[in-house]
């Protein structure tokens, strides 16, 4: 259907390279929006975002009501869990994930009671109350980036320093073969999409807002028009050429303002944002109604009797949510998120979280088995087709050698891992496996050079304690020395030592189940001086820092915190820890 | 090793290490100069078997009496010959009389550059043998013009050139057969032979035309060596 | 002019030291697993034949001719050539430790590079004169460098190749370098106008 | 662990086999006019050939180990060997087409890991092997208007019948430099190509519907995206630029452009062999460069060096340079325009 | 004195094991030039074999008298005197083969296996080890030298010690192919060599994984050209 | 034989005296190799490359007195990283790569001998003499040198488990099999 162009001609610029498979969109959306019903079980992950796990605030055989805050932002960059529905829980315990190893995760389980009942919800304007207090609002509503990367919205809330917002996009596109919960979500919910846009604005304090949408959803397209001109907005719906991965965030700013956003800047640096219609329209929710994130559209499709899109509770088992459509008798297995980038559940036991937008049953006529992997013939199709313009076959080549410098210097990590590569691959090689085997490779290594250097700093230390202990034994007699050396042992850590443990306890690996596992009342005395030193440590850090950031107002504090997170997300090691942590962009 | 105890200066140690390696290679040196005296007249035997063989190769042993190499003079460069520099050639004697020049000619236009050759004529102009000493012709195709490399072991293509003279082949006859000339070739490299041919026509009709100076003057051997 | 044109083609091209003459293999196999590597050598290496090769000529001019020593030539120029080298090494690992580092043990190495000895040599069998023996020296070294850089680069994409086991390494190093002298055939005859 | 397979789960019509399938397509008409010129022992020899080839590949499988049938039927030893059977003197014995493929399939090609890993182009290597080893053989072409009947070629061929004198002249871009170089500046190029019946129109006379069928083959691959154009037209480029500039500057002594993109290999060549994507450049500029030079280079090998075509030695002495031309012309990525 | 422990050690060391044609991939340019048949091969092997002895021999004795900073030059020092002296004796008595062998007689110098012995081994070890370490560098590489040449000789030709008149006039070469076969030229040119070279490598190899194999007990799978599990 | 005599020693005496000032002026000391090799070791400072700590293994790779695979700790991959860095050849490593270890001390049995401690070489261990020790699992190398000091077996070697935060993609297995 030809984009029919309204209002201001917007020009449309192109990005390079992309797909067009088959979008296999049609059969979901004969039917409107199910709601799914209540599970017998809920297993809710606290972790369903970027950035830090969330603390469990709840203690098995509490009673919990609907939107109840279960788990807690640990830090900036972090987003709040809550109950999807009110019941008892059950237990805290590890659960398997929604992730494509399978593994478990820490997930509070809740027996639901059936009366579904609320807490008290309350509503607020969000113009009425200063920026930051909104940005904590949304995160303690747990609103994410549903369009895949689930990262805390609120953190993307702030405009850089320099530029001024010039654009919000708001994406639409939904590029991803099968899935529809962005389109029928738009059809039915467009007034609190655009309302939910308008808090983005005003947030970003952005100029103009562009909602991006690909022009095989004319119906959708049709929807936002009329909701914009009916809440009397300026905002610009833009029918976009179908094109996967148009919907990818870089591409669609591409298409719609003309910027590329290399992988090294953050897109508010050139004065862009981009959010999915479903995070405005969960940020409406969780601001104008007070409720926050406990469920989300789902598209169920691909080898089902009634493919259709359904509102999920977060928690529910996918065997729950997956019996909702038939499955037809030769299903063999089940994608989480599109065939592009989604992966195939491991466990239906897995739940529903914030990332799955999209469960696709999957039988070997819909998806047959890849052709065996050829070599490489270096036919550059892949090159042509990536959207970031990369040479996805040199990549693989040495990602395939593990030879990972060659791959940086080759800008693995600009790759959005959309998959157009491995598409068109006359070979049919798994590209984007090797490059996230390459990735978690690279992340692993510096890992443990970190470790490495730590460790060697450590080793050194103790090296010179022990010169330095025996030439004093040398000086001394042999009783005072023996007496001292137990001492010393009492306080392990020389304070220059510390702040690398001090770096490892607020890492997010340390709280591992190993250590968690150790900590024994027995061993609580040691605990308790290993924190100590660390916390003279952190005082002494303290003490050294410029003093300007003494009487701070509370915005500044948040400014600080955010930029701190930033920063810390920048890290490799931080991001590693954050990105490793959370099932993987499901695209979408 | 021998590393002092206190770290000498640079001069000193400049000093000290220009000594012990000049006693080195003045022992060295030294052992040498032994060796190279001691082997000298056995090298200049073998350097002269050598070319007494490369001359024999064109020059039957029956033509001549006297020392081929003790009799040379030395031809100035010719376009002729095809030579840009001084070659010497031997005049072959058979009781005291000039019977046989051997000489050195160039055909400058072989399929990969320069063909030289070896040649030896007779008094009376006859061609006594041809060898190439020295091209780069393609091994496997051109290089049959070097008797060792020709597959015709009975009868080796240059060996045509043995017995001929202006007289015996006219002039529109030095040719490949290919042409309509005398001289067999090989088919699919007839570029090398061609060349050969010509140059050995040009040293002949050099020899025809100098005849005269090239077997009289070199009455008295004086000039030697240098060949090479 | 074009005299010394076909002097450097040759050297460079027809006649590469290293794929056709066979000379100064060990630092072109030894050296070549890594680009950068393989710069840093072939530069050394320009240097060292460059200079070389103009002592060599003096020496050879200048000492050994006048007196009739031509069989000390062997001697004289390698011990002088070996003297530079180990100058050249200690000034380098003295002011660019970073070079020193990358070439590592092949610096002293150079000296037994046959090259440079080989064109020394070959420059006295030729009779070239200072410059020739200068502009042949320099081109030797240039195809010894044009050609140990061209093999690092395809030995570092031979790297993630799936070669048989046993031709991992140094065998499938060799092979390759055959085949490069198989290129270099191409330019068979371009020097014949010499 | 669970098992589980890789996204995407949906993939594109491609393969490699298609990919080579094309190739082979887009060979027929140049192929159709050479069996018309020379007659079918064409065919012949791209039988043997294609034979030999997937003898070597299938021994090498399975001395390493690797599965037989995929490999086998991906098409690009097929590719080798026509390359191979075209580049070959179309009378050649038998066993000299059986020793290049065999080199260009176990040597070039699987000793360095097969399909997709070989820096060098195998088939190229096949020609340089027999040309250096087998000059002679690899020289003697069959004369102009030599009609022997499909037995007669194949006795030959076999090795059965005596290689004939008449069936060995030379190809038109040897006949040339020979030509010249007997003539030593005294013949001109015009009056050669005007009075020897070797020359046709505006090149070898038959051989120009040869070049105009890989031409035709060569735009429909262009059409079909399975090469671009940046290749071809550098090399093309390269020959014609050399070649226009020494015609124009002594047009008697150096034969017109036209005449060089007509002979020899310079079309096979432009649109089958510098596209070899496996042993060629992968970026477009570096596509650009590698056609460029090796059109260069095959110039300046075949009016001045020692072979009668210099597309094998120029496509090779390319090859050795990829790693570094693909190292200097990476395109800047998505994002990073600006900053270059 | 020396233990037949350490004769085995040293032997072994420099036939097989750091063989240093197929393992250190030194003195590769006798190795590839000379060896367009098997008598030069061998000549110039022995040749450097005879230098190699003597140089350690001489470095081993020298040793306590040689300053650091000028050890290069006088290793070389010695190494050249030695090679000008054969080449002396092969002018004079080998004359045809000096002319064969040409320039790579005098670059024996620079042959680096020379000079890596005399400062890896004979700069540590006594005159008698040094003497045996260099005589089995010198044997490792004469049977790689003679290997490669009668290889390149063979599949080039067909013949088999072409030349061995320049030796031992007597004899006489070999015509091992018949007299038809028209002979791989590429065999007998550098790029044979090379990949010749490689093939021998990956054949030494070969062979040592199956003996490694063996040895660990695991049968081997016994395809030559198997290839490494890459997982 | 005098002339070549003086000629040869008068060349050889410019050469040495060139050679002897050079020597002294430009001396280096130190050897930034030998950090470099360090920054590849694992630092796990275990000694299983029979050196005792990384830096002297180091220093023993760089004099060209060790050879380059005999860290197990550093895993076939750290081999290869310093063939990479020193331009040698890869070779298998000697002896096992075991997968990454932490050390536990089973804290019913611990007596608090401050053995462990004193065997620790990074400080992972923390506790005082006659009462409980327990390992800081995130600082613990698993070198394994506590293991055999402790004079009632305590301690043991865990290998560390997957969870989601270390989860790695994995290489992308060749399906022969199924081409085949
Ligand atoms: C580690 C990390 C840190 C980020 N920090 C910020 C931030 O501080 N501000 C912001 O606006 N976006 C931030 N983002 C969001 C990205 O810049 C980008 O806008 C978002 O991930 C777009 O989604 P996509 O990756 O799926 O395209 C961050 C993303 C990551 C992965
Ligand atoms: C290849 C690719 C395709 C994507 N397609 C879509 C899409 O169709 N719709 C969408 O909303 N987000 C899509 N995303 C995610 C966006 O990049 C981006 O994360 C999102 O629009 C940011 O909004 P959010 O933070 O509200 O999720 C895609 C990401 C990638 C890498
Ligand atoms: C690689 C190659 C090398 C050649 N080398 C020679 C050669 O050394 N000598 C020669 O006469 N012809 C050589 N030719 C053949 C010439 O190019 C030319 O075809 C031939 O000399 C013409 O001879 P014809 O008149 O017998 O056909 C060679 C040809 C090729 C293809
Ligand atoms: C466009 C195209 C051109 C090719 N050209 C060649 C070629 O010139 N020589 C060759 O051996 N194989 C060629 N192949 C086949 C294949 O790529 C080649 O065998 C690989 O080099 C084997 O790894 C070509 C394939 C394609 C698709
Ligand atoms: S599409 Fe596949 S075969 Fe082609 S270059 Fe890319 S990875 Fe290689
Ligand atoms: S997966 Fe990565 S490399 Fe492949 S097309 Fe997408 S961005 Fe490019
Ligand atoms: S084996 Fe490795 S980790 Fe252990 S001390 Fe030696 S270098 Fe360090
Ligand atoms: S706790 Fe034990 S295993 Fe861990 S680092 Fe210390 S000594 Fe090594
Ligand atoms: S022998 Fe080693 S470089 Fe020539």
């Amino acid at each position: 259907m030809p984009p029919e162009l309204t209002g201001v001609l917007q020009k449309l610029f192109r990005f390079k390279g992309g797909v067009k498979p088959d979008t296999n969109k049609a059969p979901s959306v004969q039917d409107p929006i199910g709601q799914a019903p209540l599970p017998a079980r809920l297993y809710v992950p606290l972790h369903q975002s970027i950035g830090g796990a969330p603390n469990p605030l709840v203690q098995p055989g509490e009673q919990v009501r609907k939107g109840q805050l279960i788990g807690s932002a640990d830090r900036w960059v972090s987003s709040a869990v809550h109950a999807p529905t009110s019941g008892t829980v059950l237990a805290v315990e590890e659960h398997v994930a929604a992730h494509p190893s399978g593994l478990p995760t820490l997930s509070v389980v809740i027996e639901p009671d059936g009366r579904d009942e609320w807490i008290d919800r309350v509503p607020v304007d969000h113009r009425s109350l200063p920026p930051e207090r909104v940005r904590e609002l949304l995160r303690d509503a747990g609103v994410v980036g549903l369009g895949g990367a689930v990262f805390p919205s609120h953190a993307k809330l702030t405009a850089a320093k320099a530029v001024p917002v010039e654009h919000l996009v708001i994406n639409g596109a939904e590029c991803e073969p099968f899935m529809t919960c962005d389109d029928v979500l738009m059809r039915e919910r467009a007034e609190e999409i655009v309302r939910g846009s308008a808090i983005f604005r005003d947030l970003l304090a952005a100029r103009q807002v562009l909602i991006g949408i690909e022009d095989n959803k004319p119906e959708a397209v049709a929807a936002m028009r009329e909701a914009v001109d009916r809440l009397g907005e300026d905002y610009e719906v833009v029918a976009v050429p179908t094109r996967y991965p148009a919907g990818g965030a870089k591409q669609l700013i591409r298409v719609l303002t003309g910027k590329e956003v290399p992988a090294s800047k953050r897109s508010t640096e050139l004065g862009v944002q981009c959010f999915n219609v479903a995070t405005a329209y969960t940020a409406y929710r969780a601001l104008a109604h007070g409720e926050p994130v406990i469920s989300r559209i789902v598209t169920l499709t691909g080898n089902v009797e009634h493919p259709r899109n359904w509102e999920v509770r977060l928690g529910t088992p996918m065997h729950d949510l997956v019996a909702l459509g038939g499955p037809k008798a030769d299903t063999g297995s089940y994608l989480m998120g599109g065939p592009m980038m989604g992966f195939e559940i491991p466990d239906l036991a897995a739940p529903v979280v914030k990332a799955t937008n999209c469960v696709i049953a999957g039988s070997p006529t819909l998806f047959p088995p890849s052709p065996p992997e050829m070599p490489c013939i270096r036919c550059g199709a892949c090159a042509e087709v990536c959207p970031h313009e990369l040479q996805p076959f040199e990549l693989y080549w040495f990602a395939r050698a593990r030879n990972f410098g060659k791959t940086q210097e080759y800008y693995l990590f600009d790759c959005i891992e959309c998959g157009c590569c491995s598409y068109v691959c006359p070979s049919h090689i798994p590209l984007v496996q090797y490059f996230r085997f390459a990735k978690s490779e690279i992340w692993a290594r510096e890992r443990e050079k970190q470790a490495a250097e730590a460790a060697k700093e450590r080793f050194e230390l103790r090296n010179a304690r022990e010169e330095r202990e025996q030439a004093e034994k040398a000086e001394r007699l042999a009783k005072a020395a023996a007496a001292r050396t137990s001492e010393r042992k009492a306080a392990p850590m020389p304070a220059d030592a510390v702040p690398v443990v001090a770096d490892a306890a607020a890492n997010p690996l340390a709280p591992s189940p190993e250590v968690a596992a150790l900590a024994s009342d027995a061993e609580a005395i040691k605990k308790a001086t290993i924190v100590a030193a660390m916390e003279r440590a952190r005082a002494q850090r303290e003490a050294v820092r410029p003093r300007n950031t003494e009487r701070l107002s509370a915005e500044q504090e948040k400014e600080i915190a955010a930029i701190e997170a930033r920063r810390r997300a920048l890290q490799p090691d931080a991001e590693r820890a954050d990105a490793a942590s959370t099932p993987p962009r499901t695209a979408e | 090793m021998t590393r002092p105890k206190a770290p000498p200066t640079a001069a000193t140690m400049a000093v000290r290490t220009a000594l012990i390696l000049a006693i080195f290679v003045v022992a060295f040196s030294g052992l040498l100069v032994a060796a190279f005296l001691s082997t000298r007249e056995a090298i200049d035997a073998a350097t002269a078997t050598e070319k007494m063989k490369l001359i024999g190769e064109v020059l039957p042993p029956g033509v001549y009496d006297n020392d081929l190499l003790r009799d040379s003079l030395s031809l100035p460069p010719s376009a002729a010959l095809g030579n840009d520099e001084e070659t010497t050639a031997y005049l072959a004697r058979k009781a005291g009389k000039a019977s046989a020049l051997v000489f050195e000619a160039v055909a400058p236009d072989g399929y990969s550059g320069r063909i030289r050759l070896l040649l030896a004529v007779a008094a009376d102009g006859t061609l006594l043998g041809v060898r190439v000493t020295q091209h780069k012709e393609t091994p496997g195709l051109g290089d049959y013009i070097d008797p060792r490399k020709d597959r015709n072991k009975e009868h080796p293509w240059i060996r045509q050139f043995d017995g001929l003279s202006l007289a015996a082949v006219n002039d529109r006859e030095w040719r490949v057969k290919k042409d309509g000339g005398h001289f067999d070739s090989v088919a699919g490299a007839t570029v090398t032979p061609r060349a050969v041919i010509k140059a050995v026509h040009k040293a002949l009709q050099y020899v025809e035309a100098n005849r005269q100076r090239l077997f009289a003057e070199a009455a008295s051997p004086e000039s030697r060596g240098g060949e090479q | 002019m074009t005299h010394y044109l076909f002097i450097i083609i040759g050297a460079v091209l027809v006649n590469n030291v290293v794929l056709v003459r066979i000379l100064g293999l060990c630092p072109f196999m030894g050296v070549s697993k890594k680009l950068e590597t393989a710069f840093g050598m072939g530069a050394a290496t320009t240097f060292v034949l460059t200079v070389g090769t103009g002592a060599s000529y003096i020496i050879d001019h200048y000492l050994l001719m006048p007196f009739g020593l031509e069989y000390l030539r062997t001697l004289s120029f390698i011990v002088t050539i070996a003297a530079i080298v180990q100058l050249t090494e200690m000034v380098v690992q003295k002011t660019s430790p970073v070079l020193h580092q990358v070439l590592g043990i092949y610096l002293p190495l150079i000296t037994t590079n046959c090259a440079v000895l080989g064109v020394p040599l070959l420059n006295v069998a030729n009779r070239y004169d200072f410059v020739e023996s200068l502009l042949f020296g320099a081109g030797s070294a240039v195809g010894f460098s044009l050609v140990l850089v061209l093999f690092a680069g395809i030995r570092e994409r031979i790297e993630g190749a799936d070669v048989p086991t046993h031709f991992r390494g140094t065998a499938i190093a060799m092979v390759t370098a055959g085949l490069m002298s198989l290129a270099f055939m191409g330019f068979a005859g371009l020097d014949k106008y010499q | 662990m669970t098992h589980f397979t890789t996204p995407p789960y949906v993939l594109g019509q491609a393969s490699v086999q298609r990919v080579m399938l094309q190739v082979l397509l887009a060979l027929l008409p140049g192929i159709a006019a050479y069996v018309w010129l020379v007659g079918a022992c064409i065919v012949l020899q791209l039988a043997i050939a294609t034979l030999a080839a997937l003898a070597g590949e299938a021994l090498m499988l399975r001395l390493r180990g690797r599965p037989l049938r995929l490999f086998l039927s991906d098409g690009s030893a097929i590719v080798t060997a026509w390359l191979i059977a075209l580049t070959f003197p179309p009378l050649a014995p038998w066993w000299l087409i059986v020793v290049g493929a065999l080199f260009a399939i176990v040597v070039a090609k699987q000793l360095y890991g097969g399909l997709g890993q070989n820096p060098f182009n195998p088939a190229m290597i096949a020609f340089a092997v027999c040309i250096v080893s087998f000059p002679a053989l690899m020289s003697q072409w069959p004369v102009l208007g030599l009609k022997l009947s499909l037995g007669e070629q194949i006795e030959i061929i076999a090795g059965l019948a005596q290689r004939i004198d008449v069936m060995s002249g030379a190809t038109p871009l040897d006949s040339l430099k020979t030509a010249l170089k007997l003539g030593e500046g005294a013949v001109d190029v015009p009056t050669l190509l005007a009075t020897q019946d070797v020359f046709g129109n505006f090149a070898g006379r038959g051989w120009e519907w040869v070049s105009g069928g890989y031409l035709l083959g060569g735009l429909w691959l262009w059409r079909r995206k399975v090469i671009n154009w940046h290749a071809p037209l550098g090399f093309l480029a390269g020959l014609s630029l050399l070649a226009g500039t020494l015609w124009g500057w002594n047009p008697q002594q150096f034969a017109n452009p036209l005449f060089h993109l007509f002979s020899g290999g310079a079309m096979l060549g432009a649109f089958f062999i510098v596209t070899d994507p496996v042993s060629g450049c992968t970026t477009p500029r570096g596509k650009l460069i590698f056609g460029f030079c090796a059109g260069v280079l095959a110039y300046i090998i075949r009016v001045f060096g020692g072979y009668p075509d210099g597309v094998a030695f120029a496509v090779l002495l390319m090859n050795l340079c990829v790693p570094l031309i693909d190292m200097y012309t990476q395109p800047p990525i998505f994002g990073m325009k600006d900053a270059q | 004195m020396i233990s037949r422990e350490e004769i085995r050690e040293i032997g072994n060391n420099g036939i097989w094991r750091q063989n240093s044609s197929l393992v250190q991939i030194l003195g590769m340019c006798p190795l590839l030039a000379v060896t367009t048949n098997l008598v030069n091969g061998v000549m110039l092997s022995l040749a450097t074999l005879i230098v190699m002895a003597m140089s350690n021999v001489a470095v081993a004795l020298l040793r306590n008298l040689i300053p650091h900073e000028i050890r290069i030059p006088v290793f070389i020092l010695v190494v050249a005197a030695l090679v000008t002296i054969i080449d002396l004796l092969f002018n004079a008595h080998f004359h045809d083969l000096y002319l064969v062998l040409g320039i790579f007689i005098p670059l024996i110098v620079t042959n680096c296996i020379v000079l890596a012995r005399v400062e890896a081994f004979a700069n540590k070890n006594p005159p008698l080890q040094s003497a045996l370490d260099g005589a089995c560098m010198g044997i490792g590489m004469l049977w790689t030298l003679g290997l490669l040449g009668g290889l390149r000789e063979l599949i080039g030709g067909g013949t088999l010690l072409a030349g061995i008149d320049m030796v031992f006039p007597a004899l006489q070469p070999l015509q091992l192919l018949p007299a038809d076969y028209p002979g791989l030229l590429l065999a007998i040119l550098p790029p044979g060599a090379f990949i010749l070279l490689g093939c021998l490598i990956a054949w030494k190899n070969w062979v040592e994984a199956r003996a490694a194999a063996r040895k660990s007990g695991r049968g081997h799978d016994g395809t030559p050209l198997a290839v490494g599990g890459s997982a | 034989m005098i002339v070549t005599l003086a000629i040869m020693a008068l060349g050889a005496v410019v050469l040495g005296a060139a050679l002897g000032y050079a020597s002294i002026k430009f001396k280096v000391e130190g050897d930034p190799l030998v950090e470099k090799i360090e920054a590849i070791l694992p630092q796990t400072q275990c000694g299983q490359c029979g050196y005792p700590g990384c830096k002297p293994y180091a220093a023993a790779i760089s004099s060209g007195e060790a050879d380059i695979n005999l860290c197990p700790p550093g895993g076939s991959d750290g081999v290869r990283k310093l063939a990479d860095l020193l331009g040698r050849e890869v070779k298998p490593l000697e002896g096992e790569e075991k997968p990454k270890q932490v050390a536990i001390i089973d804290e019913q049995t611990c007596i608090g001998c401050t053995l462990c401690i004193q065997a620790c070489p990074v400080d992972a261990i923390a506790g005082a003499a006659k009462q409980m020790h327990t390992i800081i699992a995130a600082l613990c190398t698993g070198c394994e040198l506590c293991v055999k000091p402790c004079p009632v077996e305590c301690i043991y070697m865990q290998p560390i488990v997957e969870n989601l935060d270390n989860w790695k993609w994995k290489y992308p297995v060749i399906e022969i099999k199924r081409a085949a």
